[in-house]
């Protein structure tokens, strides 16, 4: 991170490197405009978020297995409720495990931390377009880390509307308990993630198309670029929609309007909080216009990056590049027409059911694509059993299993049955936590290199992910029999229903299995910061791999480069005939070509 | 939008020309050469993509207008809401008016006609301005009204039904109501009154009466005299053709600010939610514009600066677009 | 969008708007600006008082239709003068495109939702009693009418 | 250890399948409840045959996965890597395959779902008069229970001789149930597992639920949409009767509920909804 290192392998950079920089530690490391500073101040603060994330769903386990006994060691946070989970905090616990996991975790994960971090340097830039706005756009981010974090402490506690915060519930201030200030404070922390993400995807998309290095074509993109930059304009085209939403839903709170109070809605037999007007299915609408191309925002970047991880640890090009582009393009375009698969049951018109069933079903063909590809690329292959590479490769087993889960649901009449229970919840962990997750935990192992110049611990790597893969196929696949029993999402306490008495024992399994899985992550956790400052030296290249990034020094100096960098050839040349290593950076000339540094590398 | 210009433009392919524009955080390193996708400069493309995404914020904020009011089963005429369409043609003026100065202050600028450039973009701010003002003037219309939404319960009631009833009692039985019309009663201080006050005085008399005396009417007749004699609305001319009255009646709402008593609406809350919604977040950017504009004057505006008149342009016609749809759909539809 | 990018990459920078108002002078904006006027007017003119009356006023489908015609028109004149998209390369239309038919689609979605709801729809739901006695309806306002 | 990481792999096919096989077990009974409607095997037709034909993909892909990893593993794999960029006729393969699939599960379903939500039963005759062969009953939602209201002996909703209860549905069996379905505060779903019934209850929407229920017995209702903090424990119970025990049970309710007069409050519940249903419903008239 700071330009000490830059050169220290040093071709052609003699006359980069001296110039030192001196600003302020607050500049540097707080402040800083500087991409790879600003990726890792997202890296930390989400991880730091998916801890707190990871110790609600405990929480949230925990009372789904043994519903109003004390919770042991977490529960002396409440210890005021003897460390019982009461119905009203369930609710809240629900829906803020899920806010912090998507909002604060999972979307800037992806796209701030990896896509800040990557984007430059994969392209071969020296920074963002904009610098300043990247900035802002991390700082958008505390004043919802302090809304979000707040809304737990104050009156009435945190929102409990669900993380889908569908109206009325969401809006009357009678309905529920966390419906007072902790709702408007969950819009209003919405709100402010929405604006960061939006400066970072007009920001990304300037990027990408800007400032590509000479010869970097757009089909010599690495995927990871072209998912970062798909994904940014999801966000852009559907962000916008659900800011929008959530204006309205405020001022519904606040100012009470009637965008979606319908005439004669009662609290208690109470008259109308409001004269209303409005239609309820309205906020589901404009939040699953987003937040159905959300999910994509979700995964498109981790199968990005697992395909350059695929493809560098098998040794082998990506099994077709283009198709894999038009799928996440395809996957894109269609994310923007499926959204009413969320509300099938939700009293929407059945026709527009069935149109947005057929959409449904044909989103699952993108993704077929890119499944099958992923397991083309292995094929043939040099397979590296490298830490990254099994999280990776546990992606593509895990998405598999998730996006079939999706197709059940996307059949409209088994969604009739399967709708809100415990089915969706195994379908959006799977593509969420083993997808995702997973995908997320690769990257880091992978570009830990890149981003604090040492290798993390493979040994303990491989621990860590075999007892997360365990555990989490314990926890969540079991889900699906759950669902398929009906038992219901987002219960308090299900066993008062005879129907779901039997189930008990497996929601006990499960939940120690989640215990498991949150304890084993402190392998992680060691492993991460004992590398950081003891783990080996990185060089340049640890992993014989063919990005821009891989050629720069590690971790790169202020400006990235010690070179101009010059692209010969897409990033997935291993194993090309053309050279004797099994690995091709994209950097290097080919043989009959001068050497880089001359005008070379401009056509096309 | 508003620090457009002080934002790094690292102007496509100029890496390495362009050394000039890289201040102190890009001190020293190597200038890097690009391959860019696209003609333009990276201010202008980050603010069409900027401009892309209101599109969809728009869309999202019209788009409820259009299907909410389509499918409410009753919307006001814009006279119940006292909506003028004439003003709403004006402020239409007065922003392609603005445009069109902003436009000439780009060119001016390209020319490096800086003083020209400048009383054109102070023009363009005075007319948004302008524009701002009159908007101020129709909300305070609106609000002196009582036509805004409020908890609990709004002052616009839909029907003249039990509902509404309760509420004009609930309005007479509050203590300064209450005690100013009984103060009339006794004759305390009506020398004071004008003649529209003491005739207003009559009438809420009568209603006072009325209303705690059911059924001598039916409540529906009984309750939209109520509503009519509050806040009074022009017949229209014919079903679709509007004659803007002049002169607006006085209700007896106008007549005493204090009494702000119910009245009914058909529609109407659902009118003033999305009216103010649409309203507002068009205002708002009216006024991020109004500030970068104010920011533009501080700089010299010479060809140097023609890229920040043009990404400002860019974005101030852009909301002159969405007034352009505006218009009709509030004030014509 | 990779195709237009790469065709364009090499028409030089300056070959877009590098601005030297080379488009024919001022003039062409105050034309524009009369037309935008000529066209508020003519929308305004369906709400009937301008000197020729508008010749369906029993028909508001139409005037709705003319008005958002009108809309369309100026904002095209705006788009494509004021804006300079009229001298830009195609990538104007990567943007505007699919942003346009987003929009168009959210919209047309909501329609047999939230645009029908008081009406019966497929399915034969329909709006529920509590929301009929307390919404406004037609009648009542042809009621309203009569009293005033 | 490439091998063992590959027999991980492995091991995501045959636990996942094993655990639903586990699951089908009648031993086990861990599997969709019994169903006691008349078309809910539409319902379960279709679930258990995408389980066969997800199952066949998952398996194949897993499958594939382990067996790459196993094969083509760095440390036993002498072979040089096979250097290509993709083959178009695979590509081709492996999309038209599965979207050929997937349309034909879209089209496959529709007509369930056309069953299941469009095509509603009428409660009305063509002349007007009650249909006979169905039970209407409407259901109202509100937190954190389940209003119901009758028809009673004019078979009419909406008249004075409606008959209420709260969470305690009664229905003849063999008889097609007509449910409108509405919610008074915020959004509920009626879910009957046991029917393969489920429909959320939207605020200002009465939204038509219909079922045949086929055997006599009691069932859970519970409330499958999120509504607040008594949402998991807003449980109904759905009896079906014979249609001798059901006319005897309505019996019952029309002689306890006329014989209280609609202003008596201190009623039992059903008599204090009745009363506030009326007053609602009159919201028109002077009090
Ligand atoms: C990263 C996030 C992510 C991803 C990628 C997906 C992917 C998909 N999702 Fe999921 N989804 C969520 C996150 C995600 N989802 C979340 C969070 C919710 C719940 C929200 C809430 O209510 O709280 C949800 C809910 C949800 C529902 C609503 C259920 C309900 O509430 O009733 C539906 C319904 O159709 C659905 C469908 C799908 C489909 C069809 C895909 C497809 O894209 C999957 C495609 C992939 C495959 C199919 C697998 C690979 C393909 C092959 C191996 C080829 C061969 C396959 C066949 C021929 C079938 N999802
Ligand atoms: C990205 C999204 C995401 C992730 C990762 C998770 C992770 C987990 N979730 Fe969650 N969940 C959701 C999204 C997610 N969830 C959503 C959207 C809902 C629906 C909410 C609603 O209905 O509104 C939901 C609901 C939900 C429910 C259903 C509740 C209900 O409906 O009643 C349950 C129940 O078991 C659950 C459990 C878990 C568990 C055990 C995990 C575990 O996997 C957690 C494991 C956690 C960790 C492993 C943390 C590890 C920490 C680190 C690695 C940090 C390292 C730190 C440093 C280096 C500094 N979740
Ligand atoms: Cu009612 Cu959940
Ligand atoms: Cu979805």
């Amino acid at each position: 991170m700071s330009t000490t290192t830059l050169g220290s392998h040093g071709h052609e950079a003699s006359h980069a490197a001296p110039h030192a920089h001196t600003g302020s530690f607050l500049s540097t490391y707080v402040f800083s405009k500087d991409h790879k500073v600003i990726g890792i101040q997202f890296l930390f603060s989400t991880l730091l978020w998916f801890l707190v994330g990871g110790l609600l769903a405990l929480a949230v386990r925990w009372q789904v297995a043994y519903p109003w006994s004390p919770m042991p060691i977490l529960g002396n946070l409440f210890r005021e409720q003897g460390g019982q989970i009461s119905p009203e905090f369930y609710t809240m616990l629900v829906t803020m495990h899920a806010t912090v996991m998507i909002f604060l975790v999972i979307i800037p994960i992806l796209a701030g931390a990896f896509g800040n971090f990557l984007i430059p340097l994969m392209i071969g830039a020296d920074d963002m377009a904009f610098p300043t706005l990247n900035m802002l756009s991390y700082w958008f981010m505390w004043p919802a880390f302090i809304a979000f974090g707040s809304s737990f402490f104050v009156q009435g506690g945190a929102a409990a509307a669900g993380w889908t915060s569908y109206a009325p519930l969401s809006v009357l201030t009678e309905a529920a308990p966390g419906s007072h200030m902790g709702q408007t404070l969950w819009l209003i922390g919405l709100t402010c993630v929405g604006i960061s993400s939006m400066m970072g995807s007009v920001n990304y998309m300037t990027t990408i198309i800007q400032m590509r290095a000479p010869g970097m074509t757009m089909f010599r993109l690495p995927l990871t670029i072209w998912a970062m930059f798909i994904t940014a304009i999801l966000q852009a085209f559907a962000l916008p929609v659900l800011t929008a939403a959530g204006f309205m839903q405020l001022m519904d709170r606040l100012l009470h309007t009637g965008f979606f109070i319908p005439e004669g809605n009662t609290v208690n037999n109470a008259l109308p909080a409001m004269a209303g007007g409005g239609q309820a299915l309205l906020w589901q609408h404009l939040f699953w216009f987003y937040s159905h191309p959300a999910v994509y925002i979700m995964i498109l970047p981790a199968m990005g990056m697992v395909s350059d991880i695929i493809s560098c640890f098998s040794r082998k090009p990506i099994f077709g590049y283009k198709p894999m582009v038009y799928s996440i393009a395809g996957i894109a375009g269609l994310g923007f027409v499926v959204w009413g698969h969320h509300m099938f049951i939700s009293g929407m018109n059945p026709a527009l059911g069935m149109t947005f069933m057929v959409s449904t079903m044909m989103i699952a063909l993108p993704s077929a694509i890119k499944t099958f590809n992923w397991l083309g690329t292995l094929w043939g292959g040099k397979i590296q059993f490298t830490t990254p590479m099994l999280f990776a490769m546990s992606f593509v087993s895990m998405f598999i299993i998730g996006g079939l889960s999706g197709i059940f649901m996307a059949a409209t009449p088994v969604d009739i049955f399967i709708h809100d229970t415990y089915f969706i919840v195994a379908h959006f962990h799977y593509v969420l936590f083993a997808g995702t997750a997973m995908g997320v935990f690769g990257a880091i192992y992978f570009w830990f290199p890149k981003m604090f110049g040492r290798m993390m611990n493979e040994f303990w790597g491989k621990v860590h992910f075999f007892l997360t893969f365990v555990f989490l196929n314990g926890t969540f696949y079991t889900m699906h029999i759950l669902g398929a029993n009906g038992f219901p999402r987002r219960y308090a306490d299900h066993y008062h229903l005879e129907i779901f008495k039997h189930l008990q024992p497996l929601n006990i399994v499960m939940t120690w299995s989640a215990i498991c899985m949150v304890a084993s992550q402190s392998i992680f956790i060691a492993n991460f910061f004992y590398s950081m400052f003891f783990g080996p030296k990185a060089g340049r290249n640890p992993w014989h791999a063919n990005g821009l990034e891989w050629q720069a020094p590690s971790p790169p100096g202020h400006g990235n480069f010690d070179f101009q960098p010059i692209v010969y050839r897409g990033p997935y040349e291993y194993g090309s005939p053309e050279t004797t290593a099994d690995f091709y950076p994209q950097t290097q000339p080919p043989p009959d070509e001068r050497p880089a540094g001359d005008d070379a590398g401009h056509g096309h | 939008m508003a620090d457009q210009h002080t934002l790094h433009d690292r102007g496509a392919g100029a890496a390495v020309l362009d050394n000039s524009d890289h201040g102190d955080d890009h001190g020293g390193h190597l200038q890097l050469e690009y391959h860019p996708g696209l003609p333009l400069k990276n201010s202008k493309l980050i603010v069409w993509l900027f401009l892309s995404t209101e599109i969809m914020f728009f869309a999202g904020l019209i788009g409820t207008y259009i299907v909410l009011r389509f499918g409410a089963p009753v919307w006001p005429q814009i006279h119940e809401v006292h909506l003028d369409e004439r003003i709403g043609a004006f402020n239409t003026f007065v922003l392609i008016c603005s445009s069109v100065t902003i436009v000439l202050a780009l060119e001016a600028s390209k020319v490096n006609k800086r003083g020209q450039a400048k009383a054109l973009v102070a023009l363009t701010l005075a007319l948004g301005a302008v524009f701002l003002g009159v908007k101020m003037y129709e909300y305070s219309a609106k609000f002196a009204h009582g036509i805004y939404p409020i908890s609990p319960h709004s002052q616009i009631y839909e029907k003249p039904d039990y509902y509404y009833g309760s509420a004009v009692r609930d309005r007479l039985n509050d203590p300064e109501v209450a005690g100013r019309l009984n103060d009339f009663r006794k004759g305390k201080d009506v020398a004071d009154l004008t003649e529209e006050q003491r005739r207003g005085f009559r009438e809420l008399d009568e209603i006072d009466k009325a209303v705690r005396e059911p059924r001598k009417n039916g409540p529906v007749d009984l309750y939209l005299g109520v509503s009519e004699k509050v806040l009074p609305t022009e017949e229209e001319a014919s079903s679709s053709g509007r004659v803007a009255p002049l002169k607006k009646p006085e209700g007896l709402n106008d007549l005493f600010p204090w009494l702000k008593m119910p009245f009914v609406i058909a529609g109407g809350n659902l009118w003033a939610s999305t009216y103010f919604l649409l309203t507002g977040f068009h205002a708002l950017h009216v006024l991020i514009g109004l500030i970068v504009f104010g920011l533009m004057l501080l700089m010299r505006l010479g060809p140097e600066d023609a890229h920040v008149i043009e990404n400002t342009g860019l974005y101030w016609h852009f909301v002159d677009l969405v007034w352009i749809f505006l218009f009709p759909l509030l004030y014509l539809f | 969008m990779s195709d237009t990018m790469h065709s364009d990459s090499h028409s030089a920078m300056d070959s877009g708007h590098g601005g030297h108002g080379s488009h024919g002078g001022n003039a062409k904006y105050f034309y524009v600006f009369f037309a935008l006027c000529a066209l508020t007017l003519m929308s305004f003119w369906t709400s009937g008082d301008l000197l020729i009356p508008w010749p369906f006023r029993g028909q508001p489908a139409v005037g709705r239709a003319f008005m958002m015609a009108v809309s369309c028109t100026k904002a095209m004149l705006v788009i494509m003068f004021f804006m300079h998209l009229k001298w830009e390369a195609n990538w104007k239309y990567v943007l505007t495109i699919p942003a346009g038919m987003m929009s168009l689609f959210l919209m047309l979605m909501l329609v047999p939702d939230v645009g029908l709801r008081m009406n019966l729809r497929t399915g034969n739901a329909g709006p529920s009693q509590e929301r009929v006695a307390r919404a406004a309806s037609p009648e009542q306002v042809k009621q309203l009418g009569e009293i005033r | 250890m490439g091998r063992f990481w590959s027999l991980l792999f492995l091991t995501v096919p045959v636990f996942g399948v094993g655990v639903f096989l586990w699951g089908m077990d009648p031993r086990v009974n861990i599997q969709l409840p019994v169903d006691v409607s008349e078309s809910g095997h539409n319902i379960d037709h279709l679930y258990f045959f995408i389980l066969w034909l997800t199952g066949v993909v998952f398996i194949a892909t897993e499958g594939a996965l382990f067996w790459f990893t196993w094969k083509y593993g760095a440390e036993s794999n002498p072979a040089p890597v096979k250097y290509m960029h993709g083959s178009h006729s695979l590509e081709i393969v492996w999309t038209i395959l599965p979207a050929v699939t997937l349309l034909f599960i879209a089209i496959y379903q529709m007509n369930a779902w056309a069953d299941s939500k469009m095509r509603n039963p009428s409660a009305t005759l063509a002349n007007g008069d009650p249909n006979p062969d169905i039970t209407e009953i409407e259901v109202t939602g509100r937190q954190f229970e389940w209003r119901l209201r009758y028809p009673g002996k004019d078979g009419k909703l909406g008249t004075s001789d409606d008959l209420y209860t709260v969470n305690d549905i009664h229905v003849p069996v063999n008889k097609m149930v007509l449910v409108q379905l509405k919610a008074a505060d915020v959004l509920h779903s009626f879910f009957l597992p046991n029917l393969r019934v489920k429909q959320d209850a939207v605020p200002g929407m009465r939204i038509p639920v219909w079922f045949k229920p086929m055997v006599i017995g009691r069932y859970d209702l519970p409330c499958a949409e999120l509504c607040g903090w008594g949402h998991y424990k807003m449980k109904g119970q759905l009896t079906v009767e014979s249609e001798a025990d059901f006319e005897a049970w309505s019996a019952r309710l029309d002689k306890e509920q006329s014989t209280t007069t609609p202003g008596v409050s201190a009623a039992a519940p059903g008599a204090a909804a009745k009363g506030e249903a009326k007053s609602k419903g009159e919201g028109k008239s002077e009090e």
